[in-house]
């Protein structure tokens, strides 16, 4: 999706502070988020593509405005909700009853987590297909707006890129994240020089970036 | 599918932490000693430290950075590192003519089993946004100000594949061991955007 | 520039509520910041595209937290400092002044308004470069990314659409924002498919959007 | 050019628009007054009301209507609409088979003279964002169900033109004086998210 998340090439950012004596996690709930995190996939019977999704599907003012570990704790509860392995509402009632609140906690729904076929742990996959390119050809990158979700940054849609290395295959993430099957492809390290996707007044410099085999056209 | 109330509509994430975690325990779906386990080990034991290993060891053993370079993930293997977020890793060497950083511009995507959890600064939208734009301003801004004969690439860990930097080993470190020089290493010299130095 | 406000076509930001009581200004300051920011164009000696640019300019998190005349309050500050008429901090300054803190106020600095030769008032001008373009005629949106102030939103870039007619010339915002000339341009209103910009699986409908000549080639 | 410091550590809109204007009267830049005629302007003389009355007379006069769709700055500029955000102002009819609607996804461009201010609705950036991909999808969300027979064109404000709707006529409005129709047409209709109702 063309979400806040594509940070890629946006500008008026301002600039980075390195903190040199930064702490793994600055908070304690930092780190109960990550762990709960971490176990939320397991739970809800989804994946690491979901996640990401998830994270995505926040309010673009969320997601700027909650952290790092902020947005993480809020997929966490999007996909066990999704899931129904929590009622919708049951985190911020429950919330609130810790607060002091007194407040009626929503009864437990159906589960229905996601059915579909995996090909094996993890996200690389040993596939048969015949790689469609090779290193050292230019190509294309698709220039397809998604709905859901992609790992094709916009940044680099509709330009134009040499292959440099073919990497081991993976589940595609537009299918996985959404649990339609695993789709697994070839995946691809394409170079783009700046000028083609910044313009001519750009710093010189490249961009090497993975791309599955679907992103991709001959050019 | 599930829509979350807007932040301001809603509890903290700190107490939301909290609550969500109490509801999976009482339903028996996680472990409290599971997830300290989590937090234990990349608190603990997973960090810089490893990926400073890796890079000391292929400094003074040249046959270890030939494999490396080959296949990072066996290499690192071999030290002890794996598991999630490294199922592929791709080490990328830095010369004088040209340099190597790493970012995550869709999420915050990073070598796990090498240098543990992202700072801060790798999961800022400036650096996420700029560092595919803008490198060499930004690594300038950064501490790192490049001679514009030095080439950079930038390498976006879009997909499953986790990309290290192998940095140059500085000058005057010719009679350090290895685990001498596994204390030069930092964290930032290994995503790019610092350079070491002898100390 | 590639900026938190070219949101056409951008995902994840919910659903849209109409007040129908709602009143012009919700609140007395927001009708002075928009006095003001009409008045701030003149006395800085800017125009109307400097002050968009200036919109753009705030960092995505202040653009998005601020309101609309939040918004525009800021930008008159910065084109007024942009231009010297005010020091750098000087509003901050007296803000706090005016809440009772004892604050020092900075000291005026020398003016530097922009220097350039306009047209005429306002943003049509007459010109006579024969048209390169005409209604009936397919073009391309220019896939250029700019750092600068530009009226061609990313969503177009590149994609493939039909003129449909010719609009007065205007000043170019790319250079006027600027200050480095006004160059004005034709203007044409083009066509867009909408499957063309988001795809197959998109809604079935048009988008008409205005382009200045410089950003269209032949297709 | 000018970084402003972040909202979080600068003093809220409220009190720097009073800064402002103390520091721009002092230097006898702006004179209270004139910003006073520029709010009193927008608030009470310019507004929904003047697009109405353009409306109204398209329906009653099918010479106005003509003129209306051929160069809407003229036409407009005869009932006395012109001025700031309307040096050239096209005039866009809904049919039975075409509905049109208004959007400026860069900013907020809007035909002050014939409708003033925009609403906050047309300022979301959720308007912004999706009347250009899903316009039929967002219509409805806003109350407006268009049949699937219904072509629908989303105009763009990216330069100087503004556009401007021209509503149906509801059935059922034979009778009414123009000045009776224009009460009926309403800000929203003008702008392509509603139709006139005969009331």
């Amino acid at each position: 999706m063309d979400g806040i998340h594509d940070m890629g090439g946006t500008q008026g950012w301002g600039s980075v502070e390195i903190d040199p004596n930064e702490p793994v996690f600055k908070e304690d709930w930092e780190a109960r988020a990550f762990a709960l995190s971490l176990a939320s996939m397991g739970v809800s019977g989804t994946n690491l593509d979901a996640f990401r999704h998830g994270l995505e599907r926040l309010h673009p003012v969320d997601y700027l405005s909650e952290g790092y570990y902020g947005r993480w704790i809020s997929t966490a509860e999007l996909l066990c909700v999704d899931s129904g392995i929590l009622p919708p509402g049951a985190v911020a009632a429950r919330a609130r009853v810790m607060q002091g609140e007194k407040v009626d906690e929503p009864a437990d729904v159906e589960t229905q987590k996601p059915q579909y076929e995996r090909g094996g742990a993890g996200s690389l996959r040993e596939i048969e297909d015949t790689p469609k390119f090779e290193a050292g050809q230019t190509i294309r990158a698709s220039s397809l707006r998604k709905s859901g979700h992609t790992r094709l940054p916009a940044y680099v849609r509709g330009r134009t890129g040499t292959v440099i290395a073919r990497r081991p295959a993976a589940v595609l993430p537009d299918s996985t994240a959404h649990f339609t099957g695993e789709d697994p492809q070839h995946v691809y390290t394409v170079e783009f020089d700046s000028t083609e996707l910044w313009g001519e007044g750009a710093e010189k410099s490249k961009v090497r970036i993975d791309l599955f085999e679907s992103y991709m056209e001959a050019a | 599918m599930t829509e979350l109330p807007r932040s301001e509509d809603y509890p903290s994430p700190q107490i939301r932490v909290e609550a969500l975690e109490a509801l999976l325990v009482e339903r028996g779906l996680v472990d409290p000693n599971v997830l300290d386990g989590f937090i234990n080990r990349y608190v603990n034991d997973v960090g810089p430290m490893n990926g400073a290993k890796v890079v000391a060891k292929a400094w003074v053993d040249d046959d270890y950075r030939k494999r490396l370079l080959a296949d990072g993930t066996e290499a690192c293997k071999e030290l002890g590192f794996g598991g999630p977020q490294g199922e592929h890793i791709v080490v990328v060497e830095n010369t004088p003519e040209m340099h190597n950083m790493v970012v995550c511009t869709l999420c915050s995507c990073y070598p796990w089993p090498l240098l543990g959890l992202p700072p801060n600064w790798y999961k800022d939208p400036a650096y996420r946004a700029r560092s595919v734009r803008e490198p060499r301003a930004l690594l300038k801004e950064m501490g790192l100000d490049l001679p514009d004969s030095v080439e950079i690439t930038v390498w976006d860990s879009s997909a499953e594949n986790r990309y290290f930097i192998l940095p140059m080993r500085p000058e005057g470190t010719e009679g350090l061991s290895e685990d001498e020089l596994a204390k030069l290493v930092s964290r930032d010299a290994m995503v790019g955007v610092a350079q070491v130095t002898a100390g």
